[in-house]
Formats: C-alpha cells, sequence, structure tokens
C-alpha cells in the first residue's frame, strides 16, 4: 500500500482553498504502524459543503460513508458529530469531526449518503443531537417514547427512573415481579 | 333383513372402516414423515416416545385434546368453528368414492371396495377436493387477523388455478377409459397402464396434486417462514389438529387417483392380493410427497400461478386434444 | 310423497328471495349473489321440468344457464373491481355519475 | 364409587401428563446468541425431534416457550403478548444468562431476568448453554410437568 | 432429461436416507466436551484439604458481569482467609476470566458439568460448599 | 317418507341460507352462506335425481363462482351496511306478492307425483354428453365462445391503465 | 386476476420466524406487493457502547463475543487488533497466524448459518440441516480450542488465549478435505435448482451506485459488483501474505448475493489451507509487554510479574490519548471499532461501526415493487444478526 500522505494532503489543500476558514484543525495520527488516517476538524456552519465537497472530490470522490456518530466531550460545545468517509476508488479515508452544540439542529447529510439514515437517527437517539432535512426522524433503537439519551456522559448506565419502571407502564397491572438479584454495583 | 338393511349395514361398515384407514394413516403418516425426513438429514427423529417414537402421534393428539381451546376476539365464532369440520368432512368425503380393489363376492353378494360407488366417482372426488379448500378459505377469512387473510388469498389463487389443472389432466385417463367410473378407468388399463400412453398428463397431473394437497414445493398458504402458520396461525388444539387431519386425507386420496388414474390401480401379477397392489404403488406416492419436501425450496405465489396459468394450461389442453385425436384415428401405439 | 309442486314452490320461493336481495342490498357484491341464488333457482326449475317431461334438455339448460351465470359472475365482479377502484366503494347508491 | 373414580382420574391424569410431556411443542422465540444454540440443538447433532419437540411459529400451536436470549424492555412488550397468546398449559423454559437474570448486561434497556415478566418453569444456565445443557432443562421440565400432574396444571 | 437439477437434489436427499445418522442421542450417550471447555465453577484445594483461595479478589475485579462476591475473613493474626465465596451463575458469562487471572489455581471452571438446570433462579447463586463439590447438584435425570 | 323429510330438511336450509345472503352484513359471511347455499343446491338436485348436475352445481357454482366471489370480496372490504328503508319495504312487499302470485299460478299445474326419471342406465352424463354434442352443438359453440368474451371482458376491465 | 387495489399494512415481527431474531418491519402492502416498508431495529438493544465506556479494555472481550454472535472469533479478532493499533502493538506471528485461522473458519461457519436459514426460509428445510451438521464439525474445532461452543473469548490484546491444542491441525485438514464435497452437496442441491433460482434471481435488486451509497459492505456490497475488501485494502494480522481472491458478482440481487457467499467458502477454505502450510511456531501472545499479562507461570513464580498481572488486571493499561478507527472484514462486512481513548483504562467512547446495521437500512430500497414472498429472501440474502446491528 503506497504512503497516503500525499493524497491526503492535497484532498485537504483542495477542501482549504474552497473554503478558507472552514478547516479548524487537521490531525495526522501515527500510531506504532498503524495506518494514517487524516482526521480535519470543521466548522459546523461549513460542515455540510465541506462533506459534499469531499463527496464531490475531483480526485476520487469519497463516496462511502463508513459511519456517522457523535462523542459527547463534556466541554463546550458539548457534541462532536465525527463522519468516516472513505474513497472506495483510491481506497482512503478521511475522518470529519464537526463540534456541535446540543440544542442546535445540525443538517443531515443524509442526501449525499444515504448510509447516513439510520446513523442519524442513532446519534439522535443515543445522543439527542437533532438533524434537518431527515427523510423519517425518529429515535431507532430505543421505544419511540423512550425518556434520556443512553450515551450521554451523565445517563447512568443502569438507567434512571424512567427506564426503570418504562416497563410497569407498558405491560398490564399485576404481572409484575421485581427483579430478584441486581448484582452489578 | 331386508336386502336394503343389510346395504345400509354394508355402507355404514365400509364407512366406518375408511374412516379407520384414514385416521390410522394420517397417524402414522406424521410419524413416517418425521422419521424418513429425519433420516434424510442424518438425523433420527422421533425415538423417546414409544418403540422408535411410534406413539409420538398418539402423544401429540392427547395433548392436543387436553389444551385450551382459545377464539381470538374479534373471530367469526360461527366459521372459526365451522371452518376445520368443513375441511375435513369434505376430505373423508372425497375419500369416499376411492375404490381399494375389483368388486369382491361375499356370503352371495357383490360388494364394491369403495364406500359409494358412483358412476361418476371421478368427478365426484374432483368436486369434493375443491371443497376441502373452503375449509382453509373459511378459516383464513373468519380469523379477521392479516397472515390467515393473505394466507387465504394464496388458497383462494391456488385453488382457482390447480383444480383446473387437475381436472384438465384426469380428463385424458377418463377420455382413454370412456367412463367417469374409477372401477371402469382401472379396468380400461389391463393391458398397458396410461401412464404410458400419458406421461405430460400424468406430470401436470402430479404437480397439480401437490399443489392441491399444498405440499412442497408449493405450501404457500401455510409458508411458515412467510405468513407464520397461515391459515393455521390461530388454530388451537384439536381444531388445529383437525386440519392436519384434513391435509393428509387429501394426500391419501389424491395419491389414490394418481394411482388409479395413471398406475393401473390395483392391477398386478396376481401373487399379491389387488389391494396389496394399490397399496404399495399408493406408498410410493406418499415417500414423494416426503421427499420433495425433504429437497425442494418452495415456490412463489405469483410463480406459482404463472406456471399454473402459462405452461401447465396449454400444455394439458394441447395433451387433450392430441388424446381425442390419437383415439378418433387410431394412431399405432393406442390399441 | 313429494310431488313436483314442491319443488316448483320451493324453487319459487328461492327465486324470490334472489329477488329481494337484487332490490334491497346496496352492495353491488351482495347484489350480484342474489342474482346467483335467482339463477339456481330459474335452472332448477328447468331441471324439475326435465324430470316432468322426462326429456334431458332442461338438464342441458341447467348447465347452459351455469356457464352463463360463469360469465355473469366473472364480468360482474370484474366491473365491482373497477368500481372500487375508482370509487373505492361498491355502494350502488354512490353510482350516480350518469344522474345530474 | 369414589375410589373407582379416583383410580380413573389418576389414570387419566397419568395419561395427559404423558401426552404433555412427550409432545412439547415450543415457540421458535430466538433472541440473541442462545438463539443459534438453540437451532443447533435441533438440528442433526443433537435432535429434539428425539423428544417429539418439534419448533412452532406460532404461539397458538405451542406448549413451551423457550426464551432464548437477552429481553430487552422494547422486546419484553413482545414477549409478554406471545406468552398471553399461548394455550393453556403452557410452560416457560429461560435460556442462558440473559434471560435468568439479565446476564452481563445490567444496563438500562435490558430485562433484568425474564421472571420479572413471565413465570418461569426451568432456568438453564449458560451463556449459551450448551445443547446438551438445553436438552438437560427440557428433561427437567418433563420431570416436572409429570410430578405436577395434568389436573392441577 | 427433464428436470435434471431437481432429479440432482433429489439424489442428494435419498442419498442419505440410508446413510448413519449424525445424532448423539443425549440421554444415552453423551458428548464429551474437550478439557478447554468452560462450565461449572469450583473451588481448587490443596491435597490436603485447604483451599487454595486467599481472597485477593483479583476474579473479583476482573469479572465482566461482576457475579463474583468475596467477603473476606480476617484471622486474628491479621491474615486474610478465604471467608464467603458466592458465584451467580444466573448471571455469569462463562468467560473464564476469573480462571484466567487467578494467581492461585483457586478458581476454576469444569469441563464437563454443564447439567446444572434449575427450577428456581436462586439456586442458581452458588456458595462456597456447593462451589467446593464438583458434581452436579439438581441430581441427574432418572433416564 | 324419508324422502318427504329430506325435502323440507333442504327446503328450509335452502330459504335460510338465501335469507342469510340476502340480510347479513358482513360480504364474508354472506359469501360463507352463498356456497353453503350452492353446496344444499346440489343436495337437492341430487334428490331430483340429477347427479351429474349436481356434481356439476358443486364444482362450477361452489368451486368455481364461490371462490371468484370471496376473492372479489377481499379486493373489495368487507363491510355492507343494511339500511332498510321505505324502498326496501316495496321490495319485500313485490317478493312476497311474487311469491304468492305464482303459488297460486302454479296450483293450477297438474301434479307429478312420481317425476323421478326416465333416463336408464344410472349416469346421465352419457345422455347428457351425446345430447350436448348433438342437439345442442350449437347453443354449446355459442356458450364456449360467450365464455371466452367473458373471460375477456374480465380481464380488460381490470386491466390497469398503465399496465398495457 | 390482478389483486392490487386494497392496501393493508402488516407488521413483520418482531417475533417471526424468518426475521432472523428480532427485527420488526412493518410492510404496507398492495396485494402482495410491498409498496412500502421500514426496518424497525433496536428490540435487541443491549447497551454495548454504554457498557464498554465503563469497562477496561480488556474485560470488553468477552462482550464483542456477543456481538455477532455467530462469527464471534471474527468479533474478538477485530476489537482486539483495534486496541492493539490503539497501544502501537501487534501480536506475535504465530498469534495472527491462529486469528487468520480462526476467523475464516468463523466466517465459514457464519456463511454456513446464513445458508441454512436463508433455505429454510425460502423452504429447503434440508439444507438448514446439512449445513449445520457441517458447522458443528468446525464448533468442535473451536470447542477444543477455546472452550465454548459460541462465545469463544479467545483472543487477547497482544495474541490469543491459549495455543492450538493437540490434534487441531489434523482435525482441520480432515475438515478442509471433506468440505468441498459438502459444498458440492448444498450446489447440487440449490444452485442451479430451477425453484431456488426463480425465487432468487431478480430479486432484491442493490445496484452498484446504490450500494455504495447506503454504505452497504462485505457479501451484499460485492454482490452489487463492487470489489472491496478490507482483508485486500488495508490488510491486517498478515492478510496480505495470503493469496486469495475476492468474489463479487454484477447481478446485484439474492442469487448473486447467494453465489458471492458460496464461493468465498471456498476461498476462505483456500486461505486456511495456506495457513495451515506456513503456520510459523513460537509464541502466542507478546511478552515483555506493558499492556500484557505476563504467563501464568511467571505470575505464580516472580514477584514483580504478579504485581503487574494486578495493576493490569485492576487498573487497566494506560493507552495514548487518541482516536483511532480500525476495521476488520466480517462475514457479515466491514466490523468496525472506533475508538476515543483518553489515557485511562477505560475508553472514554466506543463506537461500533456495524455491518448489519447498515446493510438493513438498505432493505427498503430492495423490497420495493417486491412480493411478500420475497422479503425473507432479501433479509436472508442480507445475512444480518441483531447482536450486532443493535448493539
Amino acid at each position: 500500500m503506497p504512503d497516503t500522505g500525499n493524497v491526503m494532503a492535497r484532498t485537504v489543500e483542495y477542501l482549504r482553498k474552497l473554503y478558507p476558514s472552514a478547516i479548524t484543525e487537521v490531525e495526522r495520527l501515527r500510531l506504532g504502524r498503524v495506518r494514517r488516517d487524516w482526521t480535519i476538524s470543521v466548522k459546523q456552519f461549513y460542515a455540510y459543503r465541506i462533506l459534499k465537497a469531499l463527496k464531490d472530490y475531483p480526485e476520487g470522490n469519497y463516496d462511502f460513508l463508513v459511519f456517522a456518530t457523535a462523542v459527547d466531550t463534556q466541554k463546550d460545545p458539548r457534541f462532536k458529530l465525527v463522519y468516516l468517509i472513505r474513497s472506495i476508488k483510491m481506497a482512503r479515508q478521511i475522518t470529519v469531526e464537526v463540534p456541535v452544540a446540543d440544542d442546535l439542529p445540525v443538517q443531515s447529510v443524509y442526501e449525499l449518503w444515504h448510509a447516513a439514515d439510520f446513523d442519524e437517527r442513532e446519534i439522535y437517539d443515543m445522543y439527542g443531537i437533532v438533524f434537518n432535512g431527515h427523510p423519517n426522524f425518529k429515535r431507532i433503537l430505543m421505544p419511540e417514547d423512550w425518556d434520556g439519551f443512553p450515551l450521554r456522559k451523565d445517563y447512568p448506565l443502569k438507567g434512571n427512573q424512567f427506564s426503570n419502571t418504562y416497563l410497569d407502564r407498558k405491560l398490564p397491572k399485576g404481572q409484575l415481579k421485581q427483579s430478584k438479584h441486581v448484582r452489578m454495583p | 333383513m331386508s336386502s336394503e338393511t343389510i346395504g345400509a349395514l354394508i355402507f355404514l361398515v365400509k364407512f366406518l372402516l375408511l374412516f379407520v384407514v384414514i385416521t390410522v394413516f394420517v397417524l402414522i403418516a406424521t410419524w413416517y414423515e418425521r422419521k424418513v425426513i429425519g433420516h434424510m438429514q442424518q438425523r433420527i427423529g422421533p425415538k423417546r416416545v414409544g418403540w422408535h417414537g411410534l406413539l409420538q402421534p398418539v402423544a401429540d393428539m392427547i395433548k392436543a385434546f387436553f389444551k385450551e381451546d382459545s377464539i381470538p376476539r374479534g373471530a367469526d365464532k360461527l366459521f372459526f368453528w365451522a371452518a376445520p369440520i368443513i375441511g375435513t368432512v369434505f376430505a373423508m368425503m372425497a375419500a369416499v368414492a376411492i375404490p381399494f380393489g375389483p368388486p369382491v363376492v361375499l356370503f352371495g353378494r357383490v360388494i364394491t371396495l369403495n364406500v359409494a360407488h358412483l358412476s361418476s366417482g371421478a368427478l365426484y372426488v374432483l368436486a369434493m377436493l375443491s371443497l376441502v379448500s373452503f375449509g382453509a378459505i373459511f378459516a383464513g377469512l373468519s380469523t379477521k387477523s392479516k397472515y390467515p387473510i393473505i394466507s387465504a388469498q394464496r388458497e383462494v389463487a391456488q385453488v382457482i388455478s390447480y383444480e383446473l389443472i387437475l381436472s384438465a389432466a384426469l380428463l385424458n385417463s377418463v377420455i382413454m377409459a370412456g367412463s367417469l367410473d374409477l372401477t371402469k378407468i382401472v379396468e380400461a388399463q389391463s393391458h398397458l397402464w396410461f401412464i404410458f400412453y400419458q406421461p405430460v398428463a400424468f406430470v401436470c397431473f402430479l404437480i397439480s396434486m401437490f399443489a392441491v394437497s399444498g405440499r412442497v414445493p408449493f405450501d404457500l398458504p401455510e409458508a411458515e417462514n412467510e405468513l407464520v402458520a397461515g391459515f393455521m396461525t390461530e388454530f388451537t388444539g384439536m381444531k388445529f389438529s383437525l386440519f392436519y387431519f384434513a391435509q393428509y386425507a387429501v394426500i391419501f386420496t389424491v395419491s389414490m387417483l394418481a394411482v388409479i388414474l395413471f398406475f393401473g390401480g390395483w392391477l398386478g401379477p396376481s401373487f399379491l392380493p389387488p389391494v396389496v397392489w394399490l397399496f404399495i404403488k399408493w406408498a410410493f406416492f406418499i415417500f414423494l410427497y416426503t421427499w420433495s419436501w425433504a429437497t425442494f425450496p418452495r415456490y412463489r405465489y405469483d410463480q406459482l400461478m404463472k406456471i399454473s396459468w402459462k405452461i401447465l394450461l396449454p400444455i394439458v389442453i394441447v395433451n387433450i386434444l392430441w388424446t381425442g385425436f390419437a383415439l378418433q384415428f387410431g394412431l399405432p401405439y393406442l390399441h | 310423497m313429494i310431488s313436483s309442486t314442491y319443488y316448483i314452490i320451493l324453487l319459487l320461493i328461492l327465486l324470490a328471495i334472489g329477488a329481494m336481495g337484487v332490490i334491497i342490498r346496496k352492495n353491488f357484491i351482495i347484489i350480484l349473489m342474489s342474482l346467483e341464488i335467482m339463477l339456481n333457482a330459474a335452472s332448477g326449475l328447468f331441471v324439475v321440468g326435465s324430470g316432468i317431461t322426462g326429456n334431458i334438455s332442461g338438464q342441458m339448460f341447467f348447465l347452459f344457464v351455469a356457464a352463463v351465470a360463469a360469465a355473469e359472475t366473472a364480468v360482474g365482479l370484474a366491473i365491482a373491481i373497477v368500481i372500487y377502484r375508482r370509487k373505492s366503494s361498491v355502494d350502488t347508491d354512490k353510482f350516480r355519475s350518469l344522474k345530474r | 364409587m369414589a375410589v373407582e373414580n379416583a383410580f380413573i382420574t389418576t389414570k387419566l391424569d397419568k395419561l395427559v401428563s404423558w401426552g404433555r410431556r412427550s409432545s412439547l411443542w415450543p415457540m421458535t422465540f430466538g433472541l440473541a446468541c442462545c438463539a443459534i444454540e438453540m437451532m443447533s440443538t435441533g438440528a442433526s447433532r443433537f435432535d429434539l425431534d428425539r423428544f417429539g419437540i418439534i419448533f412452532r411459529a406460532s404461539p397458538r400451536h405451542s406448549d413451551v416457550i423457550i426464551i432464548a436470549g437477552t429481553l430487552t424492555k422494547k422486546m419484553a412488550v413482545a414477549a409478554r403478548k406471545v406468552y398471553d397468546q399461548m394455550p393453556n398449559p403452557k410452560w416457560v423454559i429461560s435460556m442462558g444468562s440473559c434471560s435468568n437474570t439479565g446476564g452481563p448486561y445490567d444496563t438500562y434497556s435490558v430485562v433484568q431476568g425474564v421472571d420479572t415478566i413471565i413465570p418461569v418453569d426451568v432456568y438453564v444456565p449458560g451463556c449459551p448453554p450448551s445443547p446438551q445443557g438445553l436438552m438437560y432443562g427440557i428433561l427437567q421440565l418433563q420431570k416436572k410437568i409429570k410430578e405436577e400432574g395434568s389436573l392441577n396444571a | 432429461m427433464l428436470f435434471k437439477d431437481l432429479r440432482k437434489g433429489l439424489a442428494v436427499t435419498i442419498g442419505y436416507l440410508f446413510r448413519r445418522p449424525v445424532t448423539v442421542q443425549y440421554p444415552t450417550e453423551k458428548l464429551i466436551p474437550p478439557e478447554r471447555s468452560r462450565w461449572r465453577h469450583y473451588l481448587g484445594v490443596f491435597p490436603e484439604g485447604k483451599i487454595r483461595c486467599i481472597d485477593c479478589g483479583l476474579c473479583e475485579r476482573v469479572c465482566p458481569p461482576k457475579v463474583i462476591k468475596i467477603i473476606p475473613e480476617i484471622r486474628e493474626d491479621g491474615t486474610k482467609a478465604s471467608g464467603e465465596y458466592e458465584i451467580d451463575l444466573g448471571r455469569c458469562m462463562y468467560c473464564g476470566f476469573c480462571v484466567e487471572v487467578c494467581p492461585e489455581l483457586a478458581i476454576l471452571m469444569s469441563s464437563d458439568n454443564y447439567e446444572f438446570s434449575e427450577y428456581n433462579r436462586d439456586r442458581l447463586i452458588y456458595q462456597k460448599e456447593a462451589l467446593l463439590q464438583s458434581g452436579s447438584l439438581s441430581g441427574g435425570n432418572d433416564e | 317418507m324419508s324422502s318427504g323429510i329430506l325435502f323440507y330438511l333442504l327446503a328450509f336450509l335452502l330459504i335460510g341460507s338465501s335469507l342469510m345472503v340476502v340480510f347479513s352484513k358482513d360480504i364474508y359471511r354472506a359469501s360463507f352462506w352463498l356456497i353453503g347455499f350452492f353446496l344444499i343446491f346440489a343436495g337437492l338436485l341430487f334428490t331430483l335425481h340429477a347427479p351429474f348436475l349436481a356434481l356439476a352445481e358443486i364444482i362450477i357454482y361452489s368451486g368455481a363462482i364461490g371462490v371468484m366471489i370471496i376473492f372479489a370480496v377481499m379486493l373489495t372490504g368487507k363491510y355492507a351496511p343494511l339500511e332498510l328503508n321505505g324502498y326496501s319495504f316495496v321490495g319485500i312487499l313485490i317478493a312476497v306478492v311474487f311469491v304468492t302470485e305464482l303459488v297460486l299460478v302454479i296450483k293450477q299445474v297438474p301434479e307429478f307425483t312420481n317425476f323421478a326419471f326416465a333416463f336408464v342406465g344410472g349416469s346421465n352424463a352419457r345422455a347428457i354428453g351425446i345430447s350436448l354434442f348433438s342437439e345442442y352443438l350449437l347453443p354449446f359453440e355459442i356458450i364456449a365462445i360467450l365464455l371466452l368474451v367473458a373471460l375477456f371482458g374480465a380481464v380488460v376491465l381490470t386491466m390497469k391503465r398503465g399496465s398495457r | 386476476m390482478s389483486i392490487e387495489s386494497r392496501e393493508m399494512l402488516i407488521n413483520m415481527g418482531p417475533q417471526h420466524p424468518s426475521t432472523h431474531g428480532v427485527l420488526r418491519i412493518i410492510l404496507k402492502l398492495n396485494g402482495e406487493k410491498i409498496a412500502a416498508s421500514e426496518p424497525d431495529v433496536g428490540y435487541l438493544h443491549r447497551g454495548f457502547e454504554k457498557l464498554a465506556e465503563n469497562m477496561l479494555y480488556h474485560q470488553f472481550i468477552p462482550y464483542t463475543d456477543r456481538l455477532d454472535y455467530i462469527a464471534s472469533m471474527n468479533n474478538n479478532q477485530s476489537y482486539v487488533i483495534a486496541v492493539e493499533k490503539l497501544l502501537g502493538i501487534e501480536a506475535p506471528p504465530r498469534a495472527q497466524a491462529i486469528r487468520v485461522i480462526m476467523s475464516e473458519l468463523g466466517r465459514i461457519s457464519s456463511h454456513l448459518v446464513w445458508l441454512a436459514t436463508h433455505a429454510l426460509d425460502i423452504g429447503a428445510m434440508t439444507v438448514f440441516l446439512y449445513c449445520f451438521r457441517e458447522r458443528e464439525t468446525i464448533i468442535d474445532l473451536f470447542e477444543e480450542t477455546s472452550g465454548n461452543r459460541l462465545n469463544y473469548n479467545y483472543s487477547r490484546i497482544g495474541g490469543v488465549a491459549f495455543d492450538l491444542p493437540e490434534g487441531f491441525k489434523d482435525n482441520l485438514r480432515k475438515f478442509l478435505d471433506i468440505f468441498p464435497e459438502k459444498l458440492g452437496e448444498y450446489h447440487r442441491l440449490l444452485t442451479k435448482n430451477r425453484i431456488w433460482m426463480s425465487r432468487t434471481k431478480g430479486v432484491g435488486i442493490l445496484t452498484r451506485e446504490q450500494a455504495i451509497n447506503w454504505g452497504v459492505s462485505g457479501p451484499v456490497l460485492r454482490g452489487s459488483g463492487v470489489k472491496w475488501d478490507i482483508r485486500k485494502a488495508f490488510p491486517y494480522d498478515g492478510y496480505e501474505n495470503y493469496d486469495f481472491d475476492i468474489p463479487t458478482d454484477d447481478a446485484c440481487d439474492v442469487y448473486g448475493r447467494y453465489l458471492v457467499r458460496m464461493e468465498e467458502m471456498r476461498q476462505s477454505r483456500r486461505i486456511l489451507q495456506q495457513a495451515l502450510k506456513h503456520l510459523p511456531d513460537g509464541k502466542v501472545i507478546l511478552e515483555d509487554s506493558p499492556y500484557v499479562s505476563p504467563s501464568k507461570e511467571k505470575i505464580m513464580t516472580e514477584n514483580f510479574s504478579l504485581m503487574k498481572h494486578m495493576v493490569l488486571t485492576i487498573k487497566g493499561m494506560h493507552t495514548p490519548i487518541a482516536t483511532l478507527y480500525s476495521a476488520t472484514e466480517n462475514p457479515k462486512g466491514e466490523l468496525g471499532f472506533y475508538i476515543v481513548a483518553d489515557g485511562s483504562g477505560k475508553p472514554y467512547k466506543l463506537k461500533i461501526r456495524a455491518p448489519s446495521f447498515i446493510n438493513i437500512s438498505a432493505m427498503p430500497t430492495m423490497l420495493r415493487g417486491n412480493y411478500l414472498a420475497d422479503v425473507i429472501a432479501v433479509i436472508g440474502s442480507l445475512d444480518f444478526v441483531f447482536g450486532e446491528s443493535d448493539r
């Protein structure tokens, strides 16, 4: 596998030329003999445009969204959206990080990559980040009437009051026994 | 005793005998099918209930009998009750006309070896077979639940497609024998079985036979992986068992019909009694059912219709024309 | 002993019930069903007549009526389905596009 | 008279209970890892058909439900519905740690033990239990059915 | 000939009809699990009968689902000795980490003791006495 | 005597089932009853010593027409509210008048007590067949063409606009 | 006879015999044709990612077994490689070869389960039992190596838990010898069977462009004609040293995906043969690495090793502060772990890129315009596992 640095550098250069002030940070990780993935941090305002530019990157489209997720950084702004995009033709991938606050809706990338369909719903489900322009936006993993966003750092592992009484509300009365042993500290 | 009373008595005895035969067949068939399929799949099948699992069907029956009987809310109660009974009754009634051998003379009376000797027996069996499917259709519709309704829809489509092929294929033998009487059809084959004259009709009959009895590869109405259990989904205990009974009774009847129409019925070398010959040939068809169940995937609903209307129907019609033509002009190998 | 008159009266009653269904029901498919009852009753009369006269022709007409009934049902149901597609109902009261 | 009656009922009781335990039809209720082992148990190597066990897809036809795998809160509602749809008499086998107690997933979304929503007859431990372990559990259930008789069930 | 594709399939299935089944008929004949199999836990003892466990608590800490509970017993001379030792086999995920981390070979997993279904969930919590026996507790099936 | 009981039973069932067809609110039920009607009618034909026709009745009416009707019901929905208004009472009245009138007319017709059957040879299938292909060949052909036309008509009617 | 006039909403699952677990599909039917469909997942959401945040790195290994429980070995390997990359270490060559053997066996076993359930759904029940029969052989191999039948917990950070047992190579060789014959049996039962072909050909079409846009991976992507395999594109565990082909099919339908998976089993056998031939000797786990516990003998004899072992067990290891994404080619597709490490013993965030999850999202596209019976064919061809999809 040839060195990927040049291609990635060219990609970042191309993006910089398009949107000069969009990219705040470029990170090249080198861990042992690990394959180099470049990570760029992008302002939320430019995020959709940068992603679109990447998808239409002339040298080889970044046409494959590997995944999208979010990280609860517990800082300000609270969340960081992460998109990992790959160009199948060039066998290169690039990570785009977008810091977002938890109360502002984000532009959905469903139109660019349909692969974002479930991932964005999952991000909403787990972190509560709202996406605009998604065709079918609702919870995905948790029941639709669930309260709270489990992967936020302030959500306890064993669930809050809501999740403990969820089944009592759902099931007919008088059929529930209390769980006998809960062991995990 | 008057002759009429004796006649009625004989009828009753024959009917009871038939009922016993079919019941025993159903019980043994479920065991045998599980066993044979098991061995085809390199496993054993029922083994621990009775000797080699022979009591398995009995246990199943006992269990089903003592199971709670539930009727889903919103179901049409009358037809929910009637559906399994309709299926079973007509399946039994179809078997009534099947002759199991040439008429025998007993105590100076000629006794036909079918429960009711009908001059248009072939037609009668067809008519009754077409009614068996109403059990499934009523069952599906009266449940008012979605999968059974789809299943009933499929059953309807399947019935109207394959009854036609079945009767058209049967017509070939009828034309060749010149009679609707099943006994006469068998007698007409005394020098050569009809299968050798009518291989194409036989293949059509075979395919539609599988379809009519709703078995693999045409078991669409009860396709377990698509429709849970099809029209039987909501039926519990005995009602559910009755559907099985009906299905196996139909298998019994159509296999008999196939033997009678194409394989010379009870005809065979005389070292075995005719009835034994009939059952030997019939057993081959029963095995065929099991064998194909073990081997084939399942067709899709629209493909089933396509096979029926676009492939089999033209073939079978051309075949009827050919048979008439051949009989009229006496082609060398016919008679 | 049951004479022919009983049969004829029974079949006439059935004919009347069928006619009643045709008149009072609004659902197109039920009207078709009532028509089937009427056709059955009428052709049954043919069979009775055939028995009375000892002529097979009456039974012939039963078969012809059956064939016509089948044709009628096929076309009728096709029409019902087409109407259902257009108006999503098979209620005859709603078929008033020709009315002013 | 009473003695004779009792004799007949005992006979009948035995017969019915024999029928019930000889043809336990489980509902296919595979949820997670254990479902694969349940499938293996039904497959050629172990062959549940020997015990007269065939899997049925409809709850109306089944006598026993094998909860095989993690029961989440989202699924619990459906599980309860399926259990309610089964006709009496019915039994429940809880297969594997997840359904016994919630297993390793002591999290916000997992039901901590299937017996919090439906009564369980036999707990089969293991993660997943081996097919032989499951068969042992089924034998235990048969034993239980034999002991409890049919008329008081 | 016609239907060649179907006949090929039919040949396969009928071929197996006359071959020996691969089934192991469980209650009468049993598969013997390999020696690395991880089934019910038991506590190791020295030949003279003393329990090997020294209550270091490593297994308690490493256990991913946290099913091991150790309440150490402190002797008069200040040394720790094994007190309460409890494993909840109803929650255990049989990963074998406890065996792997134990520096004293004190906790082990039996390779063939997979038959321990219970009618009651609480009986799946194994106390020290039960863990010292390596046999099955619920009693075998009569067949 | 027994034939009398049989007749009354059949008459009762026929009238009952046809009334169920006419007055049921659920089309599914109506179609079920219709199929029942056909079956019982086949029984009536048996008592008329026309076994071939009885079987034809079962195959054609309950086997084909009944199934077709059920099929159509599945496609169009099952509820048919039964509204009886003045108009429909007129219908019932007409029916009643019609029946009484016809019965009165029938009174004039001579009774035939033993009108069972002249066609010998047990099966009337042969007689019907011969008659069908000799005397009634032309009607037979016409009926065949009619059926064909009906088939095409049904197909053309239900075809969707876009699918051509 | 057209039956396209009434729309019906139908709920397939979450408890349905052919949804492979707990998928719920809401189907809008037009007669038997599907007008629209919406998969509803999450019925097996167990909170893996949340659990991982509360857990030391090595403690999470047995949990990865339960992601894609049909191919646990591959998940172990995938997670362990991600952590190894994070730490900057690499397993010894023998461990890598063993992992390759195990993951390829896992691939065969997973594909066998796929074929079994796929065939069972379409009605060929015997194939199901034949496939499970062969799978038992593989399971035996796994069991004697790792000690469990399904959730092996075999890979470790820096190697594997145990060396191969006695006689493993012979058993494996025996299996590899009989496997082509068995594969031929499946081909005879299905591949040219007219019923099978009519059920699968032209069903569930996902074109090349759609496949890439929907982000599907693994055999589904290759079944749409995209020659993409992580093992070739970003090799790991020494996959670059093995000679194998990436099967693709341009049919883009269920049958194409079927052929791809069948061929993949053959390719896996090729890899296994090579791995057996060139199995290096040596250690199976790193020694003297700051991240790996010493061997048991050392723990029991050396005091320093015991201390290191206790620290690693209780506190976990110190990782670099970094984020990393590492993917491997699982039988289902691209299984990736995105780890955000904050230097402590527990991952700050662990995102699992589950192939099944993304593959399911492409299902409505494949289903549109097909029949109800095709739903199960498409489900079978997608081959998803809910432990992984819902996490």
